[in-house]
């Protein structure tokens, strides 16, 4: 065993033992209360390829790559780097030891710069330690410049869209510098345009040796970016091969362990009149004359850049900014929604997009995120809640979800991403919604449960729900909508019908 | 076409874990403190320190007035809140409420003609100024969007202001039996835990309350998922608001007089009975029985140190190490049964 | 024997004399404890102390009356447990039908401020403009003294003077500097100030001095006649104060209360004289107090 | 498959929003309350409230230990905490540091055998006391997890149970003059400005400086930055601690004097200060320029009143008005300019 320090030292010297693997883990075990997030798991990473990690939702890939970063310890099991046993104590030690990693969920500091939040405890300092901010923007302009990223590093993080900020978290992980470079679900609030930035990005890290770690649960990404994969189901280990060796279905019958022959179960279902009507929809400065109906049954899909303003307009929608011009009708009767409130009470649902600020109440049990939004008007008499109600509903809810939890009781913060975002679909189910506004529904959810989201959707248009789904995952605003619109730049600039509707038409129309 | 699912739907979940109620922890503290009280007295004092009806009831009676009021701050933590107001609403209520509480035998009436009033108004008058303080902080978080600190920190020094100028300084004393009488014996006991009982029931079986936890965990989910933050969290502070009231009038009737000077420092010991009672000051987490038992923390410790004739210099120090000896213990125990 | 004790506030400088001379005292006395607690200017705590004190079985109390409107709950608390209580420093509002068994001991409030202008009013020759500093408004003491200032004034002798402002500087040393400097550089002109206390008096006379203005141009009176407060007079800065015989006080209110435990008889009122200090008599009172 | 990647570079960034320095806004308030009074003054004084060196003096005067404070508890609430203690440690340094500092011609001196001593000891003496106590705060902080609003609550009731514990109540005075120099004058504002100055550089343009923001904005991702949280908590409440502990050193010079009643309240009046000018009690916000002109507004205000000769009784409830006003004003000034 060596020392974290002495093993920092010989890195820094270049006198880095050669062994095959960068690094590797065996017999690794972790536990949280009441869930064996990772039972006897072993992992090799070779330089210079990109490993994918693959498995349902809560498999265990983050608590994996989270150990490796020095964030938890395990219970069990042992760590070698570069041939070298190690012992990561805390994200420094990971980061001494040239071990960087990109999180799942976003970790930046909103009041900071871009070049602050890059070079954090690293910050250039002059001759008389104070920090160098002019060559701590030179530095990040460089690194911007080497990455082909477009960013002002003095900008302020919080003026930052979601897809920005999670390329400045990129070219924070690139400036360590490091050996190894996790990505938990880097892509997951990207659009193609960026995904292909970031792997050209991750080719050339590839090619200067660099281990790679690439969770996602993207198939066509793995085909395209990965060397090599390993599967995991359950906190267990399943199996490792190389992409070329074998079919995306192979992928997913390792993960699931059964058959998922249709991802987008579009089906055919009658159309029925009009629902929402929206005309010329304004909110000053984001976006502008956006007009479009939805019919009982229909999906309406909708695409765009990442920036395009398509979370805006679901916001405004739903009264959580309200419009500054332009009308709503449902039913062809005009509405005013001017509070989220009043569009629940018009039947409306709206899963947002971030679910850590908009969507989950974290240190909140999962039945309590799931009823929130019903107990407006249902499951209350007398200001009481009817829990024997409400537990039941949610309960049946959360099976016919398939949330991999204990029980309820259980702090949604405790579950996956994937989990979690089940979770919060369910509580905007539980209101039986006529309007369901879905920002990236799917976001960070596995293939399994996503079908079973997409199947969900259908059916619920089936019973008449009128559907406005954004995407930034083509398949699937290809694969599940009815008719597709698209915005760029904060104007529609196009709806298509399901017939037209192909990836080069809407790239077309998303890029103008 | 569809897939074969229900052959691998989730076995039925498992049962519940069963979780000890989080007030645990925080009783087995006060259980703790009681008992070495217990032994010192029998080796200090030769005597018992539970063993004493008398002194069980000072025990409660003397923190039912922080206690009273540390129920409305507790909802107003859960919220993410917190209400610096209090003692200086206490103090105001206080005094409104006995100016019209007075008898008409006593020399100096603030207010001749109001005199020898049913006790019902000198009540209604207290409680009613508190919530319309509780209904000024809670405009002004909910309208103007300033830090629940700074608003309530206003009201505390404006509302000390109004007691001063209401009478110009002087106590108003005289007060009738009837008004008294809820000051009496073990009446403020009751007063303290029938509030108690009432907000326990809200918090935990009411929409209002589900509410008030929704929106300490996340305000902005909490918006986005349909609930009126502004409107509720109005009457949250309201409701601090009205039992601060409350706690005023009790204060007036106990000391049957009321001055500008009541109430200063309760708002800092009604927060500390709430998070040693395991509410948590960033909001969405706590309990109402939890404040109960760290209100009777303070309660037993107070006593304990006049039972035990701790020099007055020590009490102090001894109380600022207590305060935080109880939530460390509690934060300790909470996350061994965590990981 | 137990005595318990409640202060209204242990901050208080007076009260700290008060409270060592009672201390003090007892430990002379065989057999007598002290247990002295702090009410720290709380009504209700300084009740609860007196259950607490009952409920551990105390001989007898002495209790430092926060607000003297609010001892007819504690008299009636101390007689239902029949245990004897006496009053000390301040005249508790129920003075004149203390039930069995309690007493009290103290100076006559009414005095001290009424002293205290007698003798500025002497200094200025019955004319002049005075600033009066005002301790909390909330507190007794500040409301007696202030008023004590206003009934001289109103009487024949002193009908000159005029109070030109008052303001509170809560006790406090160095806001009775600020609020002075705030005056001076306001332009207001005065020729006495008087102070509720003495440590606002002291504050007050560093603020004149740091505005140079000539200390023997301004007549300055405070009450307590504290150690720093005849420093003060010794350096020819402060002209008037009011010596109350804090220990004197204590060692009475120990006396009544061991006599009420012996079931001695007690008068009901015990009176300690006021005493005015200007620099003449000044060399008595340095070794008291 | 592969994309052209060159052609989809994202496009070309939006120029980065020219921001104001946030504490205009604060400022601009400072100039309208300064306004306001001059213009009063005149009409109801005949006079002018800011052409008055003495004035303008005594406006920072009054404030400056009030500032010291504030520099230090804008460090602890820029990381996210709170410290509610630095009252009485200003209370309990005072007295510690005058008890070296008396000199050998008072009668009753606490250590006769340490009088006239050089002003060095006493200084060194209170700062280190309050040091102690800040890293007493930090540790409990960082090692327990205690909230900061406990830590340092236990840390306010223990520290003032000190300084009466000190001497048992007895006020400490017959300081040297060499001691009672620095509060004499304009030293305690020159004071205030130096620590204001090392603080403001030490925030801005250090490694110490950027660790405090990103621990108040975001500690998750301190930590996994590498930062060592517990650490950094440690040394900026200890920096709190000290000021605290300055500033008792210079209240005690000022008053030549210590009581153990010193300091009452002015956590509050610090932190006022402080989110007046603009620190986010939520943390990662805030600037010592802005928490400077805070609490030249608090000064202003008070002169202000005693100029305007304002009703004493009025004061208070008037006090409590701006406070809310200037907040609300602040935040509505900066919701105006992002939308
Ligand atoms: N801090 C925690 N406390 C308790 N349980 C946890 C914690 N973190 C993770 N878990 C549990 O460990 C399991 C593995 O979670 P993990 O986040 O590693 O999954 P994942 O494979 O990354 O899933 P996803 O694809 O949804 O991100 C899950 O069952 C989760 O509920
Ligand atoms: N938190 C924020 N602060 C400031 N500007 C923002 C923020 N979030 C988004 N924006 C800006 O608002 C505009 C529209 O963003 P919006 O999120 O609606 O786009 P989108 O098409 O939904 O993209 P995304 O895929 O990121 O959700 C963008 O120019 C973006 O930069
Ligand atoms: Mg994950
Ligand atoms: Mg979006």
């Amino acid at each position: 065993m060596i020392s974290p320090s002495t093993m920092a030292a010989v890195r820094a010297s270049g006198a880095v033992p050669k062994s095959e693997y960068l690094m590797t883990v065996t017999g690794v075990r972790k536990e949280f209360p009441g869930v064996v997030a990772l039972d006897d798991v072993s992992f090799r990473l070779k330089r210079g390829t990109v490993h994918a990690l693959m498995g349902e939702n809560g498999a265990g890939k983050s608590t994996l790559m989270k150990i490796l970063a020095g964030i938890y310890q395990p219970d069990k099991g042992e760590i070698k780097l570069r041939g070298v046993d190690i012992q990561l104590t805390s994200p420094l030690d990971a980061l001494k030891n040239g071990i960087a990693m990109i999180h799942q969920e976003l970790n930046l500091m909103p009041f900071m710069t871009i070049a602050e939040n890059i070079w954090i405890r690293r910050e250039p300092l002059n001759r008389f330690g104070f920090v160098d901010h002019t060559e701590m923007n030179r530095k990040t302009a460089d690194l911007f410049a080497r990455l082909n990223i477009k960013l002002d590093p003095q900008m302020e993080v919080r003026d930052l869209s979601i897809a920005n900020r999670q390329m400045v978290e990129i070219a924070k992980a690139v400036s360590y510098e490091s050996d190894v470079l996790i990505m938990d679900e880097p892509t997951s609030a990207l659009t193609e345009r960026e995904v292909a930035h970031l792997f050209t990005i991750i080719r050339d890290l590839r090619a200067q040796g660099i281990g790679i770690v690439y969770i996602t649960h993207k198939m066509n990404e793995l085909f395209e970016i990965a060397d090599e994969f390993s599967v995991f189901r359950d906190g267990k280990y399943i199996g490792t091969h190389a992409s070329s060796d074998v079919t995306r279905d192979d992928i997913i019958r390792m993960m699931v362990g059964r058959e998922i022959t249709q991802m987008f179960p579009k089906e055919e279902v009658p159309i029925g009149e009009v629902v929402l009507s929206v005309k010329n929809l304004t909110l000053d400065g984001v976006f502008r004359d956006v007009s479009f109906d939805i019919r009982a049954g229909e999906i309406l899909g909708l695409a765009g850049l990442v920036g395009s303003g398509r979370s805006n307009v679901a916001e405004t929608l739903f009264g959580v900014t309200p419009a500054s011009a332009g009308t709503i009708a449902i039913d062809g009767k005009p509405v005013t929604v001017d509070s989220p409130t009043a569009a629940i009470r018009h039947r409306m649902a709206f899963l947002t997009e971030d679910r850590k600020d908009t969507g989950c109440l974290l240190i909140l049990d999962i039945q309590e995120n799931m009823q929130i939004a019903v107990l407006q008007d249902k499951y209350v008499k007398g200001g009481f809640v009817d829990e024997k109600a409400v537990a039941r509903d949610c309960a049946d809810m959360a099976r016919k979800l398939r949330v991999k939890t204990p029980n309820l009781q259980e702090r949604i913060e405790n579950l996956s991403g994937g989990n979690q975002q089940k979770a919060l679909i369910g509580r905007w189910l539980l209101t039986h919604p006529r309007i369901l506004i879905l920002d990236e529904p799917t976001r960070g959810i596995d293939v399994g449960a996503k079908a079973e989201i997409h199947r969900l959707v259908t059916e619920l248009a089936r019973t008449g729900v009128a559907v406005l789904m954004i995407s930034s995952e083509m398949p699937e605003v290809l694969g599940m909508s009815d008719r597709v619109m698209v915005m760029h730049e904060g104007r529609v600039t196009g709806i298509l019908d399901r017939a037209e509707a192909t990836q080069i038409k809407v790239m077309e129309l998303a890029a103008q | 076409m569809t897939t074969k699912v229900e052959a691998h739907a989730p076995a039925a979940p498992p049962a519940p874990r069963r979780r000890l109620p989080p007030e645990l922890n925080i009783f087995l503290v006060l259980i703790g403190i009681a008992l070495v009280y217990e032994a010192l007295g029998w080796i200090f004092v030769g005597q018992s320190f539970l063993m004493n009806p008398q002194r069980l009831t000072i025990m409660i009676l003397q923190v039912s007035v922080i206690g009273i009021i540390a129920v409305g701050v507790t909802q107003v933590i859960i919220t993410g809140g917190i209400d610096l107001s209090s003692g200086s609403v206490v103090g105001m209520t206080a005094m409104f409420s006995a100016s019209v509480a007075q008898a008409s035998t006593w020399p100096r009436a603030l207010y001749p003609s109001l005199t020898d009033l049913p006790a019902i108004v000198p009540i209604a008058l207290g409680v009613a100024v508190g919530l319309i303080a509780g209904i000024i902080n809670g405009q002004l978080i909910a309208r103007t969007k300033i830090p629940p600190f700074i608003a309530t920190l206003g009201m505390m020094v404006s509302a000390r202001g109004i007691s001063k100028w209401y009478t110009k300084g002087q106590p108003v004393s005289g007060l009738t039996d009837q008004f008294n009488f809820i000051g009496t014996g073990i009446w403020p006991v009751i007063v303290f835990l029938v509030v108690a009982l009432i907000f326990h029931v809200a918090l935990r079986y009411t929409r209002y309350g589900k509410f008030t936890y929704a929106i300490g965990a996340n305000p902005q989910a909490a918006r986005v998922s349909g609930i009126n933050i502004e409107s509720h969290l109005v009457k949250v502070y309201a409701i601090a608001g009205m039992l601060a009231g409350l706690a005023g009038v009790v204060t007036a009737a106990r000391a049957q007089t009321a001055q500008a000077g009541m109430g200063v420092m309760y708002e800092l010991d009604a927060i500390a009975a709430t998070v040693i009672g395991g509410t948590s000051l960033t909001g969405g987490v706590g309990r109402i029985t939890g404040t109960v038992i760290g209100t009777v923390i303070l309660g037993v410790m107070t006593s304990g140190f006049t039972f035990l004739r701790v020099d007055a210099y020590y009490q102090e120090i001894v109380k600022g190490l207590i305060i935080v000896a109880a939530v460390v213990i509690d934060v300790y125990r909470q996350k061994k049964r965590k990981v | 024997q137990t005595i318990g004790v409640s202060m209204a506030l242990f901050d208080d400088n007076f009260l700290t004399v008060l409270r060592n001379g009672m201390q003090t005292y007892a430990k002379t006395l065989d057999g007598v404890t002290l247990q002295v607690e702090d009410a720290q200017n709380d009504v209700a705590k300084q009740q609860s102390q007196i259950q607490n004190f009952i409920a551990s079985g105390v001989d007898a109390i002495i209790v430092n009356p926060v607000d003297t409107d609010a001892t007819a709950a504690m008299s009636k608390i101390a007689a239902d447990a029949k245990i004897p209580l006496v009053y000390v420093n301040r005249e508790p509002v129920n003075v004149d039908n203390l039930p069995e068994k309690q007493a009290f001991v103290a100076s006559n409030e009414k005095e001290s401020g009424t002293l205290e202008t007698q003798e500025v009013c002497r200094l200025l020759k019955g004319k002049g403009k005075i600033v009066v500093i005002m301790g909390e408004l909330s507190n007794q003491a500040a409301r007696m003294r202030t008023q004590d200032v206003k009934d001289v004034i109103a009487t024949d002798a002193c009908k000159g003077l005029e109070i030109v402002e008052e303001q509170t500087a809560n006790w406090s040393r160095t806001q009775g500097s600020d609020l002075v400097t705030n005056w001076l550089s306001a332009g207001l002109e005065f020729d006495a100030v008087v102070s509720n206390n003495d440590e606002m008096a002291i504050g007050a006379i560093q603020a004149l001095k740091a505005a140079g203005r000539k200390m023997d141009t301004v007549v300055v009176a405070g009450v307590d006649a504290t150690q720093d407060a005849l420093a003060a007079m010794a350096a020819g800065d402060l002209d008037v104060t009011v010596f109350q015989d804090a220990a004197g006080q204590g060692r009475g209110a120990v006396d009544a209360a061991m006599k009420l435990v012996k079931g001695e008889k007690v008068e009901k009122k015990n009176y300690v004289p006021f005493q005015l200090v200007t620099p003449e008599n000044l060399k008595t009172f340095q070794a008291k107090n």
